[in-house]
Protein backbone atom coordinates (compact mmCIF):
# COMPACT_ATOMS: atom_id res chain seq x y z
CA UNK A 1 0.00 0.00 0.00
CA UNK A 2 2.99 2.38 0.82
CA UNK A 3 4.55 1.07 -2.93
CA UNK A 4 1.45 2.36 -4.26
CA UNK A 5 1.57 5.41 -2.63
CA UNK A 6 5.03 6.16 -3.22
CA UNK A 7 4.40 5.68 -7.20
CA UNK A 8 1.65 8.19 -6.89
CA UNK A 9 3.81 10.69 -5.23
CA UNK A 10 6.45 10.11 -8.08
CA UNK A 11 4.06 10.37 -10.86
CA UNK A 12 2.55 13.76 -9.10
CA UNK A 13 5.89 15.15 -8.91
CA UNK A 14 6.79 14.05 -13.11
CA UNK A 15 3.51 16.32 -13.68
CA UNK A 16 4.20 19.17 -11.16
CA UNK A 17 7.65 19.18 -12.59
CA UNK A 18 6.26 20.77 -16.23
CA UNK A 19 4.60 23.17 -14.43
CA UNK A 20 7.91 23.92 -12.75
CA UNK A 21 9.55 23.89 -16.26
CA UNK A 22 6.91 25.72 -17.90
CA UNK A 23 6.10 28.63 -16.07
CA UNK A 24 5.07 31.07 -17.56
CA UNK A 25 5.20 33.59 -14.68
CA UNK A 26 7.53 33.41 -12.22
CA UNK A 27 4.57 32.81 -9.34
CA UNK A 28 4.06 29.32 -11.37
CA UNK A 29 7.25 28.13 -10.88
CA UNK A 30 7.07 29.03 -7.49
CA UNK A 31 4.11 27.80 -6.69
CA UNK A 32 4.90 24.34 -8.54
CA UNK A 33 8.42 24.31 -5.90
CA UNK A 34 6.57 24.94 -3.19
CA UNK A 35 4.21 21.79 -4.47
CA UNK A 36 7.33 19.77 -5.41
CA UNK A 37 8.30 20.45 -1.42
CA UNK A 38 5.22 19.06 -0.14
CA UNK A 39 5.80 15.83 -2.41
CA UNK A 40 9.08 15.01 -1.38
CA UNK A 41 8.55 15.09 1.90
CA UNK A 42 5.97 12.71 1.46
CA UNK A 43 7.83 10.49 -0.80
CA UNK A 44 10.63 10.24 1.84
CA UNK A 45 7.79 9.42 4.47
CA UNK A 46 6.69 6.73 2.83
CA UNK A 47 10.10 5.19 1.85
CA UNK A 48 10.82 4.95 5.41
CA UNK A 49 7.99 3.26 5.65
CA UNK A 50 8.68 0.69 2.77
CA UNK A 51 12.01 -0.44 3.69
CA UNK A 52 10.97 0.03 7.46
CA UNK A 53 13.77 2.32 8.39
CA UNK A 54 11.23 5.31 10.28
CA UNK A 55 14.82 7.38 11.02
CA UNK A 56 14.12 9.00 7.72
CA UNK A 57 11.22 10.96 8.97
CA UNK A 58 13.81 13.38 10.65
CA UNK A 59 14.65 14.40 7.30
CA UNK A 60 10.66 14.67 6.23
CA UNK A 61 10.44 17.02 9.65
CA UNK A 62 12.99 19.35 8.83
CA UNK A 63 11.81 19.66 5.09
CA UNK A 64 8.47 20.57 6.97
CA UNK A 65 9.93 22.80 8.75
CA UNK A 66 12.46 24.73 6.49
CA UNK A 67 11.00 24.65 2.73
CA UNK A 68 8.86 27.52 3.87
CA UNK A 69 12.30 29.84 4.13
CA UNK A 70 12.55 29.64 0.86
CA UNK A 71 9.53 30.72 -0.20
CA UNK A 72 9.33 33.19 2.20
CA UNK A 73 12.57 34.93 0.74
CA UNK A 74 10.85 34.55 -2.82
CA UNK A 75 8.39 36.93 -1.78
CA UNK A 76 10.39 39.24 -0.30
CA UNK A 77 12.70 39.70 -3.52
CA UNK A 78 9.35 39.42 -5.48
CA UNK A 79 7.90 42.14 -3.17
CA UNK A 80 11.10 44.25 -2.36
CA UNK A 81 13.58 42.90 -5.37
CA UNK A 82 16.24 42.71 -2.49
CA UNK A 83 16.20 40.53 0.54
CA UNK A 84 17.42 43.26 2.89
CA UNK A 85 14.81 45.75 3.18
CA UNK A 86 12.98 46.33 6.30
CA UNK A 87 9.89 46.50 5.85
CA UNK A 88 8.68 46.05 9.37
CA UNK A 89 8.78 49.49 10.49
CA UNK A 90 4.91 50.38 10.07
CA UNK A 91 4.05 48.33 13.19
CA UNK B 1 6.57 43.01 4.34
CA UNK B 2 4.27 44.81 6.90
CA UNK B 3 1.41 43.76 5.45
CA UNK B 4 1.84 39.88 5.63
CA UNK B 5 0.15 39.55 9.03
CA UNK B 6 -0.46 35.39 8.14
CA UNK B 7 2.91 35.37 7.12
CA UNK B 8 4.14 36.45 10.20
CA UNK B 9 2.10 35.05 12.85
CA UNK B 10 3.18 31.10 10.90
CA UNK B 11 6.88 32.58 11.12
CA UNK B 12 6.33 33.26 14.74
CA UNK B 13 5.03 29.96 15.30
CA UNK B 14 7.37 27.94 13.63
CA UNK B 15 10.73 29.80 14.23
CA UNK B 16 10.94 28.42 17.83
CA UNK B 17 10.47 25.02 16.38
CA UNK B 18 13.09 25.54 14.21
CA UNK B 19 15.83 26.60 16.13
CA UNK B 20 14.55 23.36 19.05
CA UNK B 21 15.29 21.33 15.98
CA UNK B 22 18.53 22.76 15.51
CA UNK B 23 19.28 22.15 18.59
CA UNK B 24 18.15 18.22 18.72
CA UNK B 25 20.00 17.76 15.20
CA UNK B 26 23.34 19.13 17.12
CA UNK B 27 23.17 17.40 20.26
CA UNK B 28 21.16 14.20 19.04
CA UNK B 29 23.73 13.83 16.21
CA UNK B 30 25.74 10.94 17.73
CA UNK B 31 22.22 8.87 17.61
CA UNK B 32 20.76 9.75 14.63
CA UNK B 33 21.08 11.42 11.55
CA UNK B 34 22.93 14.95 11.93
CA UNK B 35 25.64 16.37 13.29
CA UNK B 36 27.14 19.85 13.85
CA UNK B 37 27.15 21.24 10.29
CA UNK B 38 23.44 20.13 9.71
CA UNK B 39 22.43 22.04 13.26
CA UNK B 40 24.33 25.10 11.94
CA UNK B 41 23.07 25.45 8.83
CA UNK B 42 19.56 24.96 10.57
CA UNK B 43 19.97 27.39 13.24
CA UNK B 44 20.85 29.71 10.96
CA UNK B 45 18.16 29.46 8.55
CA UNK B 46 16.30 29.71 11.55
CA UNK B 47 17.78 33.64 11.70
CA UNK B 48 17.48 33.94 8.59
CA UNK B 49 13.93 33.52 8.56
CA UNK B 50 13.58 36.01 11.36
CA UNK B 51 15.57 38.45 9.67
CA UNK B 52 13.19 38.16 6.23
CA UNK B 53 9.66 38.35 8.13
CA UNK B 54 10.75 41.00 10.30
CA UNK B 55 13.32 43.01 8.96
CA UNK B 56 17.45 42.90 8.72
CA UNK B 57 17.53 45.56 11.26
CA UNK B 58 15.59 43.50 13.64
CA UNK B 59 17.55 40.60 13.26
CA UNK B 60 20.32 42.50 13.88
CA UNK B 61 19.21 43.64 16.88
CA UNK B 62 18.90 40.14 17.89
CA UNK B 63 22.13 38.85 16.60
CA UNK B 64 24.69 41.72 16.28
CA UNK B 65 26.98 41.49 13.26
CA UNK B 66 30.40 41.94 15.79
CA UNK B 67 28.89 38.39 17.62
CA UNK B 68 28.39 36.64 14.68
CA UNK B 69 31.97 37.35 13.61
CA UNK B 70 32.90 36.48 17.17
CA UNK B 71 31.04 33.42 16.86
CA UNK B 72 32.57 32.30 13.32
CA UNK B 73 36.08 32.43 15.03
CA UNK B 74 35.11 30.66 18.17
CA UNK B 75 33.66 28.15 16.42
CA UNK B 76 37.31 27.21 14.67
CA UNK B 77 39.15 28.12 18.16
CA UNK B 78 37.02 25.25 20.02
CA UNK B 79 37.75 22.71 17.58
CA UNK B 80 41.50 23.33 17.56
CA UNK B 81 41.58 24.19 21.25
CA UNK B 82 40.46 20.53 21.66
CA UNK B 83 43.11 19.25 19.40
CA UNK B 84 45.58 21.22 21.47
CA UNK B 85 44.11 20.03 24.90
CA UNK B 86 44.67 16.57 24.11
CA UNK B 87 48.11 17.58 22.62
CA UNK B 88 48.96 19.41 26.02
CA UNK B 89 47.88 16.22 28.19
CA UNK B 90 49.89 13.80 26.02
CA UNK B 91 48.35 12.43 23.58
CA UNK B 92 48.54 13.22 19.59
CA UNK B 93 46.15 16.30 18.22
CA UNK B 94 42.54 15.79 18.25
CA UNK B 95 42.93 12.47 20.46
CA UNK B 96 40.17 12.88 22.12
CA UNK B 97 40.23 9.68 24.76
CA UNK B 98 42.95 11.65 26.71
CA UNK B 99 40.01 14.21 27.71
CA UNK B 100 38.56 11.95 30.68
CA UNK B 101 39.80 9.09 32.76
CA UNK B 102 37.83 6.89 30.60
CA UNK B 103 38.92 6.56 26.70
CA UNK B 104 35.21 6.19 25.72
CA UNK B 105 33.81 9.37 27.76
CA UNK B 106 36.90 10.56 26.18
CA UNK B 107 35.84 10.21 23.07
CA UNK B 108 32.69 10.99 23.50
CA UNK B 109 32.95 14.21 25.17
CA UNK B 110 35.57 14.98 22.31
CA UNK B 111 33.22 14.41 19.70
CA UNK B 112 30.79 16.54 21.31
CA UNK B 113 33.17 19.85 22.06
CA UNK B 114 34.28 19.31 18.03
CA UNK B 115 30.74 18.86 16.93
CA UNK B 116 29.92 22.03 18.68
CA UNK B 117 32.58 24.14 17.47
CA UNK B 118 31.55 22.44 13.90
CA UNK B 119 27.89 23.93 14.56
CA UNK B 120 28.83 27.71 15.92
CA UNK B 121 30.98 28.57 13.26
CA UNK B 122 28.42 27.18 10.43
CA UNK B 123 25.96 28.52 11.88
CA UNK B 124 27.70 31.91 12.28
CA UNK B 125 29.00 32.29 8.43
CA UNK B 126 25.23 31.57 7.35
CA UNK B 127 24.16 34.43 9.30
CA UNK B 128 27.37 36.34 7.88
CA UNK B 129 26.69 35.48 4.39
CA UNK B 130 23.10 36.84 4.71
CA UNK B 131 24.08 39.77 6.46
CA UNK B 132 26.51 40.17 3.75
CA UNK B 133 24.72 39.55 0.54
CA UNK B 134 21.03 41.02 1.80
CA UNK B 135 22.25 43.97 5.02
CA UNK B 136 22.55 46.66 2.34
CA UNK B 137 19.93 49.21 3.38
CA UNK B 138 18.75 52.47 1.18
CA UNK B 139 19.70 53.62 -1.70
CA UNK B 140 20.40 50.74 -3.42
CA UNK B 141 16.97 48.88 -1.98
CA UNK B 142 15.00 51.85 -3.55
CA UNK B 143 16.57 51.31 -6.49
CA UNK B 144 15.98 47.56 -7.30
CA UNK B 145 12.34 48.50 -5.97
CA UNK B 146 11.73 50.94 -8.83
CA UNK B 147 12.74 49.04 -11.21
CA UNK B 148 10.89 46.03 -10.69
CA UNK B 149 7.94 48.36 -10.09
CA UNK B 150 8.59 49.89 -12.72
CA UNK B 151 8.88 47.16 -15.05
CA UNK B 152 5.93 44.97 -13.71
CA UNK B 153 3.97 48.03 -14.21
CA UNK B 154 4.73 48.35 -17.88
CA UNK B 155 3.71 44.97 -18.08
CA UNK B 156 0.75 44.64 -16.41
CA UNK B 157 -0.59 47.37 -18.49
CA UNK B 158 0.59 45.89 -21.64
CA UNK B 159 -1.29 42.80 -20.55
CA UNK B 160 -4.57 44.98 -19.72
CA UNK B 161 -4.26 46.64 -23.22
CA UNK B 162 -3.69 42.75 -24.97
CA UNK B 163 -7.03 41.99 -23.63
CA UNK B 164 -8.58 45.54 -25.01
CA UNK B 165 -9.45 47.52 -22.42
CA UNK B 166 -8.51 48.68 -19.07
CA UNK B 167 -12.02 48.81 -17.55
CA UNK B 168 -12.04 44.73 -16.41
CA UNK B 169 -9.47 46.00 -14.16
CA UNK B 170 -12.82 46.25 -12.20
CA UNK B 171 -11.39 46.73 -8.06
CA UNK B 172 -8.55 48.08 -6.96
CA UNK B 173 -7.03 44.80 -6.24
CA UNK B 174 -3.68 46.08 -4.72
CA UNK B 175 -5.52 48.16 -2.31
CA UNK B 176 -6.05 45.32 -0.44
CA UNK B 177 -2.02 45.43 0.94
CA UNK C 1 5.03 -5.47 -6.64
CA UNK C 2 8.10 -6.56 -3.89
CA UNK C 3 9.22 -3.52 -2.14
CA UNK C 4 13.14 -3.61 -3.60
CA UNK C 5 11.03 -3.52 -7.27
CA UNK C 6 9.44 -0.11 -6.03
CA UNK C 7 12.47 1.22 -4.51
CA UNK C 8 14.66 0.57 -7.48
CA UNK C 9 11.51 1.94 -9.41
CA UNK C 10 11.75 5.09 -7.13
CA UNK C 11 15.38 5.47 -7.61
CA UNK C 12 15.10 5.32 -11.25
CA UNK C 13 12.38 7.68 -11.83
CA UNK C 14 13.85 10.18 -9.18
CA UNK C 15 17.19 10.44 -11.39
CA UNK C 16 15.13 10.75 -14.61
CA UNK C 17 13.34 13.68 -12.82
CA UNK C 18 16.67 14.77 -12.14
CA UNK C 19 18.02 14.73 -15.66
CA UNK C 20 15.45 16.63 -16.94
CA UNK C 21 15.80 19.28 -14.29
CA UNK C 22 19.13 19.84 -15.04
CA UNK C 23 18.64 19.98 -18.64
CA UNK C 24 16.40 22.47 -18.13
CA UNK C 25 18.38 24.25 -15.55
CA UNK C 26 21.44 23.96 -18.59
CA UNK C 27 18.79 25.78 -21.40
CA UNK C 28 16.76 29.04 -19.23
CA UNK C 29 17.97 32.20 -19.54
CA UNK C 30 15.72 33.37 -16.59
CA UNK C 31 18.18 33.07 -13.71
CA UNK C 32 15.33 33.01 -11.39
CA UNK C 33 13.78 30.12 -13.25
CA UNK C 34 17.25 28.61 -12.93
CA UNK C 35 17.14 29.41 -8.72
CA UNK C 36 13.95 27.42 -9.11
CA UNK C 37 14.39 24.25 -10.50
CA UNK C 38 17.90 24.27 -8.60
CA UNK C 39 15.17 23.93 -5.69
CA UNK C 40 13.46 21.36 -7.38
CA UNK C 41 16.74 19.69 -7.80
CA UNK C 42 18.02 19.50 -4.53
CA UNK C 43 14.86 17.88 -3.23
CA UNK C 44 15.10 15.28 -5.54
CA UNK C 45 19.07 14.68 -5.05
CA UNK C 46 17.98 14.46 -1.15
CA UNK C 47 15.38 11.87 -2.09
CA UNK C 48 18.05 10.45 -3.67
CA UNK C 49 20.06 9.70 -0.86
CA UNK C 50 17.67 8.66 1.27
CA UNK C 51 16.89 5.90 -1.22
CA UNK C 52 20.68 5.38 -1.46
CA UNK C 53 20.33 4.84 2.12
CA UNK C 54 23.18 7.94 2.97
CA UNK C 55 20.47 9.45 5.61
CA UNK C 56 23.23 11.68 6.80
CA UNK C 57 23.90 13.43 3.47
CA UNK C 58 20.53 13.25 2.69
CA UNK C 59 20.21 15.52 5.52
CA UNK C 60 22.97 18.00 4.65
CA UNK C 61 21.38 18.14 0.94
CA UNK C 62 17.65 19.02 2.83
CA UNK C 63 19.26 21.70 5.22
CA UNK C 64 21.30 23.39 2.90
CA UNK C 65 19.38 22.99 -0.36
CA UNK C 66 16.02 24.00 1.26
CA UNK C 67 17.45 26.48 4.27
CA UNK C 68 20.13 28.61 2.50
CA UNK C 69 20.91 27.68 -0.78
CA UNK C 70 18.00 29.05 -2.73
CA UNK C 71 18.37 32.77 -0.37
CA UNK C 72 21.82 32.83 -1.58
CA UNK C 73 20.87 32.51 -5.06
CA UNK C 74 18.16 35.21 -4.44
CA UNK C 75 20.38 37.30 -2.93
CA UNK C 76 22.71 37.25 -5.94
CA UNK C 77 20.08 37.81 -8.08
CA UNK C 78 18.98 40.96 -6.04
CA UNK C 79 22.56 42.75 -7.22
CA UNK C 80 23.15 41.33 -10.40
CA UNK C 81 20.73 41.00 -13.43
CA UNK C 82 17.98 38.19 -13.17
CA UNK C 83 18.55 37.29 -17.29
CA UNK C 84 21.36 35.56 -18.81
CA UNK C 85 23.41 37.75 -21.73
CA UNK C 86 21.26 36.11 -24.94
CA UNK C 87 24.16 34.02 -27.00
CA UNK C 88 23.93 30.95 -29.07
CA UNK C 89 22.09 28.54 -27.21
CA UNK C 90 24.31 25.27 -28.53
CA UNK C 91 27.68 25.91 -29.19
CA UNK C 92 28.95 22.70 -30.99
CA UNK C 93 32.36 23.00 -29.43
CA UNK C 94 31.46 22.53 -25.45
CA UNK C 95 29.18 20.37 -26.50
CA UNK C 96 31.04 18.00 -28.11
CA UNK C 97 33.65 18.46 -25.36
CA UNK C 98 30.64 17.35 -22.43
CA UNK C 99 29.65 14.56 -24.63
CA UNK C 100 32.70 12.68 -25.42
CA UNK C 101 33.61 13.30 -21.57
CA UNK C 102 29.86 11.64 -20.81
CA UNK C 103 31.12 8.93 -23.21
CA UNK C 104 34.26 8.34 -21.49
CA UNK C 105 33.25 8.19 -18.30
CA UNK C 106 30.71 5.93 -18.97
CA UNK C 107 33.02 3.47 -20.54
CA UNK C 108 34.82 3.72 -17.64
CA UNK C 109 32.49 3.32 -15.51
CA UNK C 110 31.94 -0.27 -16.65
CA UNK C 111 34.50 -1.51 -14.78
CA UNK C 112 33.73 -0.26 -11.68
CA UNK C 113 32.60 -2.53 -8.54
CA UNK C 114 29.10 -2.95 -8.80
CA UNK C 115 26.99 -1.01 -6.20
CA UNK C 116 27.54 -1.16 -2.30
CA UNK C 117 29.60 -4.84 -3.21
CA UNK C 118 30.94 -6.16 -0.35
CA UNK C 119 34.26 -7.06 -1.93
CA UNK C 120 34.98 -2.97 -3.39
CA UNK C 121 38.68 -1.69 -2.54
CA UNK C 122 36.33 1.18 -0.85
CA UNK C 123 35.06 -1.74 1.57
CA UNK C 124 38.09 -3.37 2.45
CA UNK C 125 40.22 -0.93 3.11
CA UNK C 126 39.63 0.88 7.16
CA UNK C 127 35.40 0.90 6.46
CA UNK C 128 35.10 -2.34 8.52
CA UNK C 129 37.39 -1.49 11.12
CA UNK C 130 35.27 1.50 11.77
CA UNK C 131 32.09 -0.42 11.28
CA UNK C 132 32.95 -2.85 14.02
CA UNK C 133 35.07 -0.78 16.58
CA UNK C 134 33.78 2.79 15.98
CA UNK C 135 30.46 2.17 18.36
CA UNK C 136 33.08 0.76 21.27
CA UNK C 137 35.56 2.98 20.76
CA UNK C 138 33.84 6.18 20.68
CA UNK C 139 30.90 5.06 22.53
CA UNK C 140 28.80 6.88 19.57
CA UNK C 141 26.46 4.75 17.87
CA UNK C 142 26.15 6.53 14.79
CA UNK C 143 28.79 5.48 12.72
CA UNK C 144 28.86 8.53 10.86
CA UNK C 145 29.52 10.66 13.23
CA UNK C 146 32.15 8.65 15.03
CA UNK C 147 33.87 9.04 11.63
CA UNK C 148 33.36 12.68 10.59
CA UNK C 149 34.15 13.79 14.32
CA UNK C 150 36.99 11.12 15.61
CA UNK C 151 38.54 8.96 13.18
CA UNK C 152 38.83 11.55 10.29
CA UNK C 153 39.01 14.58 12.77
CA UNK C 154 41.61 16.16 10.79
CA UNK C 155 39.36 16.43 7.53
CA UNK C 156 36.54 18.08 9.37
CA UNK C 157 38.70 20.53 11.18
CA UNK C 158 40.06 21.57 7.54
CA UNK C 159 36.05 21.68 6.48
CA UNK C 160 35.30 23.78 9.07
CA UNK C 161 38.24 26.43 8.20
CA UNK C 162 37.14 26.09 4.77
CA UNK C 163 33.94 27.58 5.90
CA UNK C 164 35.11 30.30 8.05
CA UNK C 165 38.02 30.95 5.54
CA UNK C 166 34.81 31.66 2.85
CA UNK C 167 33.25 33.67 5.13
CA UNK C 168 35.86 35.60 5.92
CA UNK C 169 36.31 35.83 1.97
CA UNK C 170 32.88 37.15 1.87
CA UNK C 171 32.89 39.55 4.90
CA UNK C 172 36.20 41.26 2.76
CA UNK C 173 34.57 41.79 -0.75
CA UNK C 174 31.16 42.54 0.98
CA UNK C 175 31.83 43.87 4.48
CA UNK C 176 28.46 42.96 7.03
CA UNK C 177 26.28 46.04 5.26
CA UNK C 178 25.91 47.55 8.55
CA UNK C 179 25.61 51.71 9.14
CA UNK C 180 28.27 53.35 6.58
CA UNK C 181 29.47 51.82 3.92
CA UNK C 182 33.14 52.62 2.81
CA UNK C 183 32.39 52.43 -0.98
CA UNK D 1 -7.51 -10.81 7.13
CA UNK D 2 -6.34 -7.27 7.72
CA UNK D 3 -7.65 -5.53 10.74
CA UNK D 4 -9.75 -2.67 10.76
CA UNK D 5 -6.58 -0.56 11.21
CA UNK D 6 -4.76 -1.50 8.33
CA UNK D 7 -8.18 -0.81 6.39
CA UNK D 8 -8.21 2.36 7.14
CA UNK D 9 -4.99 2.76 6.67
CA UNK D 10 -4.98 1.70 3.07
CA UNK D 11 -8.07 3.89 2.45
CA UNK D 12 -6.50 7.04 3.68
CA UNK D 13 -3.13 6.63 1.47
CA UNK D 14 -5.32 5.39 -1.19
CA UNK D 15 -7.42 8.67 -1.04
CA UNK D 16 -4.27 10.76 -0.49
CA UNK D 17 -2.61 9.70 -3.50
CA UNK D 18 -5.72 10.19 -5.29
CA UNK D 19 -5.73 13.67 -4.21
CA UNK D 20 -2.07 13.81 -4.70
CA UNK D 21 -2.67 13.33 -8.34
CA UNK D 22 -5.82 15.38 -8.62
CA UNK D 23 -3.73 18.27 -7.20
CA UNK D 24 -0.41 17.56 -9.65
CA UNK D 25 -2.97 17.13 -12.43
CA UNK D 26 -4.57 20.57 -11.84
CA UNK D 27 -1.45 22.32 -11.59
CA UNK D 28 -1.03 21.81 -14.70
CA UNK D 29 -4.57 21.81 -16.49
CA UNK D 30 -5.75 25.14 -14.88
CA UNK D 31 -5.40 28.01 -17.48
CA UNK D 32 -3.85 30.72 -14.96
CA UNK D 33 -1.88 31.33 -12.09
CA UNK D 34 -5.05 31.88 -9.41
CA UNK D 35 -6.63 29.10 -10.30
CA UNK D 36 -3.71 26.46 -10.04
CA UNK D 37 -3.19 27.85 -6.26
CA UNK D 38 -6.64 25.78 -5.91
CA UNK D 39 -4.95 22.88 -7.13
CA UNK D 40 -1.84 23.20 -4.38
CA UNK D 41 -4.51 23.80 -1.79
CA UNK D 42 -5.53 20.11 -2.51
CA UNK D 43 -2.31 18.86 -2.64
CA UNK D 44 -0.96 20.48 0.43
CA UNK D 45 -4.00 19.75 2.69
CA UNK D 46 -6.21 16.45 1.16
CA UNK D 47 -3.17 14.96 -0.24
CA UNK D 48 -0.65 15.68 2.33
CA UNK D 49 -3.05 15.20 5.17
CA UNK D 50 -4.59 11.69 4.33
CA UNK D 51 -1.30 10.54 3.25
CA UNK D 52 0.35 11.09 6.85
CA UNK D 53 -2.73 9.97 8.61
CA UNK D 54 -2.60 6.62 6.92
CA UNK D 55 1.19 6.29 7.75
CA UNK D 56 -0.02 7.44 11.28
CA UNK D 57 -2.58 4.42 11.24
CA UNK D 58 0.44 2.20 10.16
CA UNK D 59 3.01 3.37 12.55
CA UNK D 60 0.65 2.76 15.62
CA UNK D 61 1.96 4.22 19.16
CA UNK D 62 5.21 4.95 18.45
CA UNK D 63 7.73 7.55 18.28
CA UNK D 64 7.53 7.81 14.57
CA UNK D 65 3.79 8.44 14.89
CA UNK D 66 5.15 11.19 16.91
CA UNK D 67 7.20 12.60 14.43
CA UNK D 68 4.46 12.22 11.74
CA UNK D 69 2.05 14.26 13.78
CA UNK D 70 4.73 16.80 14.29
CA UNK D 71 4.94 16.85 10.50
CA UNK D 72 1.37 17.00 9.93
CA UNK D 73 1.22 20.02 12.20
CA UNK D 74 4.17 21.73 10.61
CA UNK D 75 2.57 21.13 7.00
CA UNK D 76 -0.12 22.57 7.99
CA UNK D 77 0.92 25.48 9.57
CA UNK D 78 3.20 26.21 6.27
CA UNK D 79 1.45 24.93 3.13
CA UNK D 80 -1.30 27.13 2.89
CA UNK D 81 0.82 30.25 4.73
CA UNK D 82 2.93 29.78 1.91
CA UNK D 83 0.02 29.97 -0.69
CA UNK D 84 -1.76 32.47 0.65
CA UNK D 85 1.67 35.12 0.72
CA UNK D 86 2.52 34.27 -2.54
CA UNK D 87 -1.19 34.89 -3.90
CA UNK D 88 -1.19 37.96 -2.20
CA UNK D 89 2.06 38.86 -3.47
CA UNK D 90 0.76 37.70 -7.27
CA UNK D 91 -2.09 40.32 -6.42
CA UNK D 92 0.60 42.92 -5.09
CA UNK D 93 2.72 42.28 -8.20
CA UNK D 94 0.16 43.64 -10.24
CA UNK D 95 -0.49 39.60 -11.75
CA UNK D 96 -4.50 40.42 -13.15
CA UNK D 97 -6.67 38.09 -11.46
CA UNK D 98 -8.96 38.07 -13.73
CA UNK D 99 -6.73 37.03 -16.66
CA UNK D 100 -3.47 35.47 -14.83
CA UNK D 101 -1.37 37.49 -17.57
CA UNK D 102 2.01 37.86 -16.63
CA UNK D 103 3.56 41.04 -14.97
CA UNK D 104 6.81 40.82 -16.98
CA UNK D 105 7.88 39.38 -20.17
CA UNK D 106 7.52 35.16 -20.15
CA UNK D 107 10.94 33.52 -19.59
CA UNK D 108 11.47 31.66 -22.33
CA UNK D 109 12.43 28.19 -20.75
CA UNK D 110 12.93 24.45 -21.92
Amino acid sequence: MTGAAALAVLAAMGITLIRALRGPTLYDRVLAVNSFGTLTVLLIALHGFLTERPEFLDIALLYALINFIGTVAVLKFFEYGDLGATGSTED
Amino acid sequence: MQHHTVLKVAAKLLLPFILLFALYVQFHGDFGPGGGFQAGVIFGAGIILYALVFGTGHARAVVPPGAVRAAAALGVLLYTGVGVASLLLGANFLDYGILAADPVAGQHLGILLVELGVGLTVTAVMILLFYAFAGVEGAETDRAVANRDGAERAAAERAVADRGGASRAGPDWTSTS
Amino acid sequence: MPPAVIEHLILVSLLALMTVTAGAIALTRSLFAAAMLFGIFSLLSAAVFVVLDAVDVAFTEAAVGAGISTILMLATLARTNARQRAGPRLRPGPLALAAGLVLLLAWASSDRPRFAAPEAPANLHVAPRYLQEGPRETGVPNVVTAVLASYRGYDTLGEVTVIFTAGIGVLALLGLGGGARRD
Amino acid sequence: MPSLIDLAAGACLLGGAAFLLVGAIGLVRLPDFFTRVHATGIIDTMGMGLTLIGLILLAGWSLPSVKLVLILGFMLLTGPTATHALAKAALHGRLDPLSGRPPEPPSSSA
